[in-house]
């Protein structure tokens, strides 16, 4: 567990936090630091609780004991649309696009501010170049790989502090993770972000710090570029054999 | 029967007491048994217990089966409607042209009598088809607003003056001969015992069946319809059957309450006597069976005394009543009460437990 | 695409069946009692799709089947009637009402302070229950020997007067130093039972306050508006009654449609929010809110069906041959194609076709409607974007009962005026949202005007046929189920 | 169709909306076998699984059981030939006692069904059934309990003890680990291996993570965006690069 020096130095404390949906105790204690400016992933199993911890962060499920700490405030206890107005993006699993709007309505829905959108729509298509074309079809008339794209430009038409991405390349082709990742790459130049990703090599390529959920507890966090060298943590937590990408991504 | 003493000790105490409910309040009063204050007591609980048996039909629907249904008077109406038609138009030119009797009792009476239930019976199975039929597709909200269609298309043929010779359109049909040896006017205390012995016989072919084979699917339908598929059960067709036995119960009650008002009006079709058993079910408390009985008793009471304290709209208090009700007692008395004795009995688990392990360390 | 090929053919279908089918009873009825009856079946149609919309609005954001729309279509009635008629007792109750809604609208303002509380856990249950029961103490104070039945009944002996043309007879109201101290106690109650709500020292609730600016901004047009309408009361009613006929109708649709937004509005956040963690009781709930209603208007107004005077637009005697005559000389019945129609039945047609294409506006233009569209999809992310759901849901429940009471008001010059009056729509709003399919207002407004025109032309062949009109009205069901049947989730509804 | 083959696939197909969640999937059962599927998440798994038991329709494709036509086979009658399934989110009744849960899938497959007026509990058969399922994966004691307020390893094991009870011959697993600790695993992972073993049933297990399926199935399946990848036993799979990258991103070979 990361010792708390002080945590006015992170953007985003999440501070042994206890969740329960319905019956389930899902989080028991889970801890997140997001130092400001930098790229952390949770990892962990299916079921581990890491989109709940993003629920937990955004107001969803909110937390039955501990303290979320977001920009020096304690946010926990709040709506979502009041954490969301602070300047949380959040970018939900299997996308959650409107299926019955339209791209374009999609993401003027997404303003905060009259004008978000056109401030930063040249930033939006750069990045997505194919939102701009298809800006007068319906959600549900997207590939996925087009509505995880419109998922994350969403969450980039208000001015952001943090985003929460989970799981950009789930149900994506190798050809589209690579664009996914390209853009996130380039989003951390201007925000900060807690990403959840299945994906083990696309999370050690992007994040600079993991913290690995397992059984709805934080159970350890540090510098990915240690991780990757830890065979066996990555064996016991994320119960997957990745020798052989492992190395090829060394190299 | 030894079960339903060790089971349901509450329900027998009760049936006790209403059996022995006439003779007491005679003895007591030194009144008659068949006039008087006696006797408007006994058309009190004449009433309940009729809306008792209605009200858990309802039960079936709405506690065990899950079904928010807002057409149930349809079932009782068309119960109600049977007997009164058949007493009505054909009773009376059987009577004339056969006349069976052994020693004093007229046998084609209660013939007719007992045909006149099976038909009761029959059309509620037939009302209990078609709404199935049609909103068995359905959940929920669209559930409730299709049977409360159905139903007020019920109401309304009831209401229509195109068949007014038979059903008396608006005003419906009074004075409908009852044989005189069960008739509620002349014979009410026969007429009391028999409904006891309705209500008793209801209950417990109720009880029975929430708690049989098919019983047990309809509630595992009402808890999780998806896993009830999966592990082979058809939740359509269970549901189905719920609704045709809760019909069946219902017309059967409503056939009664014909019997005891001598009377069919399109009132016992409409969404008002609904919303009345509704009120009787929640008050008592969902899935419970007794509950809506006790809901039904408290109504029946209730109403009287509201009526001589608030006049003519005291369906204005009740109404809030009931809200209140939905808003904070949601399980009704008999289901809040059962959860209260739950974590009472958990109180005192903890409480032995305690004085436990303070013993313990003696040793 | 296959798909797309299918959705034409059955469009082409749908169109060939509807013009066969209104050919053959053109055919049958010939042209005079054809345009007759469908002028009619619009009228219908109008009014229940004014009911359905707001049916449908509420059933596809919020999963909640509204079963007191009915009344609240009443009371739309009864609140337009009033004002019409004779206001003393709109704003005899006035001052009262907009008081206790000031003192719950104290809400935003007392909120962040109470749950900062630190209160234990007995108190935290005890607390909002004694707040709650004093809120009502002081309000049965404050209303207590308040003659409101005396001053319904002054509508009533209003009606005799003004529909001879004379000003109505205005009752004698409580002098205004006796009156004064109810809205004050009144205020006091709201915002008793505002703090109960406010859950005091449940932590949990900790939200950023809005700036105080704001928060006041509510609370204070109320005060102003209770005081002000304390001080008119018993003037108001004459200037009303004193206004020309046809602005006094505008105005009593704008009150009625008004006084529908607030009670909805009331009821969602008093009553419902409570409930959307248990839907089943919401059912119940507004089952049981509508008996309510239906009860206290009969304590108000009696039992009884009152006719509404129609407005001097449509009141003269006469036929106007064309638009222009009618609104020149106010007939009450207008000549089209040699048919002879009233002219108030051709407003309501209007009202309604004005209506759907408001909402067609709002639901594709507005950011209002963009948000509903989203939020009837998934909420949870609607608010997870910074958009605050609870009061989006509060302005839609406002809404749809606003067009119910919208069409009560439509239809009181036209129909009695009786606690019943809105079961029968409700029924046939219920069926329209059911053809038409859940959740969507283009299926509404097609479904109710083939309702209306089913029971149009229902009430012809019933009337041909020597059959009573309720068997017509009974036929509707039968439409219901044959839609069903074919498209379980109606013309218009999208599958699951 | 050879008789080896308890269930066959052949060219399945589901879309939603733009989504092509199962995209021409053909895949064949050995009797007796314990065949996975793996893939990350959003592969089609779950929808692949859905086909199979019948709560969805195919848009394409057929289904042989047994080598009968069941495509589009009811899944409530799927179950009385002898298919069962198990739920990613725990599907149970919530608010009925543990042994009636059980009990349930007994007299499912019996024909006790239709009566009326008799105890459930006069059918001692199903009681004495649902008891021994009880014991198979480990609620002794529990039987008494209302099924919501289980914790949720047991009810998991409730689950699968609901989908046992039905005797099913061909057992569709849909991550019946998912949300369990670690500790929980090997524990059900066991039972699971010892119903499929002991009585030779056929079982499919969809599973997201790897290692655990490596040690107990005979065939595994890889998955990736709606699409069959590759097929083969636990070694070739373990040794085919190809099937690494898939489930594990496609990524490093262009970016090494």
């Amino acid at each position: 567990m990361t010792e708390l020096t002080n945590t006015n130095e992170y953007l985003l404390s999440v501070q042994s936090i206890d969740t329960f949906i319905g019956q389930f105790h899902i989080l028991e204690g889970v801890s997140v630091n997001v130092a400001k400016g930098s790229i952390t992933v949770l990892l962990g199993r299916n079921g581990a609780g890491k989109t709940t911890t993003l629920k937990t962060v955004m107001g969803l499920t909110p937390p039955r004991d501990g303290k979320v700490i977001f920009d020096g405030q304690e946010i926990q206890g709040k709506r979502a649309f009041n954490i969301a107005n602070l300047g949380i993006g959040y970018v939900p699993e299997n996308r959650a696009i409107f299926r019955a709007l339209t791209v374009l309505e999609n993401l003027k829905l997404a303003e905060r501010n009259k004008g978000d959108l056109e401030r930063h729509a040249d930033f939006i298509y750069d990045l997505f170049p194919d939102l701009e074309r298809l800006s007068k079809l319906k959600g549900n008339q997207l590939s996925g790989g087009q509505q995880q794209m419109l998922a994350v430009a969403r969450a980039l038409v208000p001015e952001n502090k943090l985003l929460l991405i989970d799981e950009p390349s789930e149900g994506l082709a190798p050809i589209l993770i690579q664009q996914m990742m390209e853009a996130i790459r380039k989003l951390k130049d201007t925000t900060t972000i807690l990403l959840v990703e299945q994906n083990f090599i696309m999370a050690s390529q992007l994040a600079e710090r993991y913290v690995i959920i397992d059984d709805g507890k934080s159970v350890h966090s540090g510098l990915m570029s240690d991780l990757v060298l830890n065979q066996e943590l990555i064996h016991q937590y994320l119960g997957a054999s990745i020798q052989a990408p492992i190395s090829a991504s060394e190299a | 029967m030894k079960n339903i003493w060790k089971k349901d000790k509450g329900f027998v105490i009760f049936v006790a007491l209403a059996f022995a409910f006439p003779f007491i309040f005679s003895l007591l009063g030194q009144t008659s048994l068949t006039e008087g204050t006696n006797k408007f007591w006994q058309g009190q609980l004449i009433n309940f217990f009729i809306m008792a048996v209605f009200a858990m039909s309802y039960d079936l629907l709405i506690g065990y089966a899950g079904m928010l249904s807002f057409g149930h008077a349809a079932s009782f109406g068309g119960g109600a409607y049977t007997v009164a038609l058949l007493l009505e138009h054909v009773a009376p030119d059987i009577l004339k042209s056969y006349q069976i009797f052994i020693g004093s009792t007229n046998i084609t009476e209660i013939v007719i009598l007992i045909v006149c239930f099976l038909a009761a019976i029959l059309v509620s199975i037939l009302i209990g088809l078609l709404f199935s039929a049609s909103a068995m597709r359905v959940k929920g909200a669209y559930f409730a607003m299709l049977t409360l269609a159905l139903a007020t298309a019920l109401n309304l043929l009831a209401r229509a003056t195109d068949f007014v010779e038979w059903t008396g359109a608006d005003e419906g049909m009074h004075g409908v001969p009852v044989p005189l040896w069960i008739n509620p006017t002349q014979n009410r205390l026969t007429f009391y015992f028999i409904a006891l012995a309705f209500l008793v016989l209801a209950y417990i072919l109720m009880k029975r069946i929430v708690s049989s084979p098919t019983g047990r699917v309809i509630q595992a339908t009402r808890e999780n319809e998806d896993r009830a598929r999966m592990i082979g059960y058809n939740p359509v067709t269970y549901r189905t059957l719920a609704f045709v036995i809760a019909s069946v119960f219902a017309g059967l009650a409503g056939g009664f309450y014909a019997l005891w008002t001598t009377s069919a009006s399109p009132s016992m079709t409409s969404g008002v006597t609904t919303v009345n058993v509704l009120i009787m079910t929640i008050l008592g408390g969902m899935g419970t069976l007794v509950g809506p009985l006790l809901g039904a008793g408290i109504m029946q009471i209730f109403s009287q005394f509201l009526y001589t304290w608030f006049g003519a709209r005291w369906p204005l208090v009740f109404g809030i009543i009931f809200v209140l009700i939905v808003m904070f007692l949601p399980y009704g008395i008999v289901g809040t009460w059962r959860l209260q004795g739950f974590k009472i009995k958990q109180g005192w688990q903890r409480l032995l437990e305690l004085t436990k392990t303070k013993e313990t360390p003696e040793k | 695409m296959k798909h797309e090929n299918k959705k034409i053919l059955y469009i082409v279908i749908a169109i060939l069946v509807i013009f066969g089918v209104l050919y053959g009873l053109y055919s049958y009825a010939g042209q005079e009692a054809f345009i007759r009856t469908t002028l009619s079946g619009l009228t219908l149609g109008s009014l229940f799709f004014l009911v359905a919309a707001g049916l449908t609005l509420i059933f596809g954001l919020m999963d909640v089947l509204n079963f007191a729309h009915g009344s609240m279509f009443m009371l739309g009635a009864y609140a337009g009637w009033q004002f019409y008629t004779n206001p003393t007792f709109i704003f005899g109750v006035l001052p009262l009402v907009l008081a206790f809604v000031a003192g719950i609208m104290v809400i935003p303002l007392i909120k962040p302070e109470l749950v900062r509380l630190k209160l234990s856990d007995s108190w935290q249950k005890r607390l909002p229950k004694l707040l709650y029961l004093a809120g009502l103490i002081v309000g049965v104070l404050a209303v207590l020997k308040f003659d409101i039945a005396g001053l319904a009944e002054t509508a009533m002996v209003a009606i005799v007067t003004t529909s001879t043309g004379a000003l109505a007879e205005l009752s004698p109201q409580e002098p205004l130093l006796r009156f004064m101290w109810r809205p004050v106690l009144l205020f006091i109650s709201g915002a008793l039972v505002a703090a109960g709500v406010s859950k005091p020292g449940d932590r949990a609730e900790i939200t950023a306050p809005e700036p105080l600016k704001n928060r006041l901004v509510l609370p204070i047009i109320l005060l102003v508006l209770t005081i002000l309408f304390t001080f008119v009361r018993e003037s108001a009613s004459e200037l009303v009654l004193l206004m020309n006929g046809n602005l006094r109708f505008a105005l009593a649709v704008i009150v009625a449609t008004l006084f529908g937004f607030l009670l909805g509005a009331l009821i969602e956040i008093t009553m419902i929010r409570p409930l959307y963690i248990r839907p089943f009781f919401i059912v119940l709930m507004t089952l049981g809110l509508s008996f309510v209603l239906r009860e206290l208007v009969q304590v108000l107004w009696d039992p009884l069906a009152y006719q509404m005077v129609r407005p001097p637009l449509f009141a003269q005697p006469g036929r106007a041959s064309t638009i222009a005559e009618w609104l020149a000389n106010g007939s009450s019945t207008i000549s089209i194609a040699g048919v002879t129609f009233p002219t108030y039945r051709l407003f309501v047609i209007l009202l309604g076709v004005v209506m759907f294409i408001f909402v067609t506006l709002l639901m594709t233009k507005s950011r209002l409607g963009m948000i509903i569209r989203a939020g009837v999809q998934d909420p949870q992310m609607v608010e997870a974007l910074g958009i605050n759901v609870k009061r989006v849901f509060t302005i839609v429940f406002a809404l749809g009962v606003a067009l119910a009471a919208l069409g009560g008001i439509g239809a009181a010059p036209f129909l009695p005026v009786q606690p019943m009056m809105g079961d029968q729509y409700q029924m046939q709003g219920f069926i329209t949202v059911v053809i038409g399919g859940m959740g969507s207002y283009v299926g509404a407004f097609a479904g109710a005007m083939i309702l209306g025109m089913a029971r149009a032309f229902g009430d012809y062949f019933a009337l041909k046929l020597q059959l009573s009109p309720t068997i017509a009205e009974a036929s509707t069901v039968i439409i219901m189920i044959i839609v069903l049947l074919l498209r379980p989730q109606g013309l218009f509804g999208k599958k699951d | 169709m050879t008789n080896e083959n308890i269930l066959e696939a052949q060219n399945l197909r589901k879309s939603f909306g733009g989504l092509v969640a199962v995209d021409d999937v053909s895949i064949q059962i050995a009797k007796g076998s314990m065949h996975a599927i793996i893939g990350p998440n959003g592969a089609g798994k779950t929808t692949l699984f859905n086909l199979l038991s019948g709560i969805m329709a195919p848009e394409d494709g057929k289904i042989f059981y047994k080598g009968e036509n069941i495509t589009n086979v009811a899944p409530q009658r799927r179950a009385h030939m002898g298919i069962g399934r198990s739920f990613q989110i725990t599907n149970i009744f919530p608010n009925l006692t543990v042994l009636e849960n059980i009990r349930l899938g007994a007299q499912a497959i019996g024909k006790d069904n239709f009566r009326f007026l008799t105890l459930a509990e006069a059918y001692p058969g199903y009681v004495e059934k649902a008891m021994a399922v009880i014991e198979m994966v480990g609620l002794q004691g529990k039987e008494g309990m209302l099924a919501r307020n289980l914790a949720h390893g047991e009810k998991r094991k409730l689950e699968l003890g609901i989908m046992l009870s039905t005797e099913p011959e061909l057992l569709l697993f849909d991550e019946p680990t998912a949300g369990m600790s670690s500790e929980q695993v090997p524990e059900l992972i066991e039972i699971i291996n010892k119903v499929v073993r002991a009585y030779n049933r056929t079982a499919i297990l969809v599973e997201h993570r790897m290692d655990m399926v490596m040690s107990v199935s005979d065939r595994i399946t890889i998955m990736a965006l709606g699409r069959l990848l590759a097929e083969g036993s636990p070694q070739e799979i373990a040794h085919n690069p190809q099937v690494q990258a898939a489930y594990l991103g496609d990524l490093y070979g262009e970016l090494g």
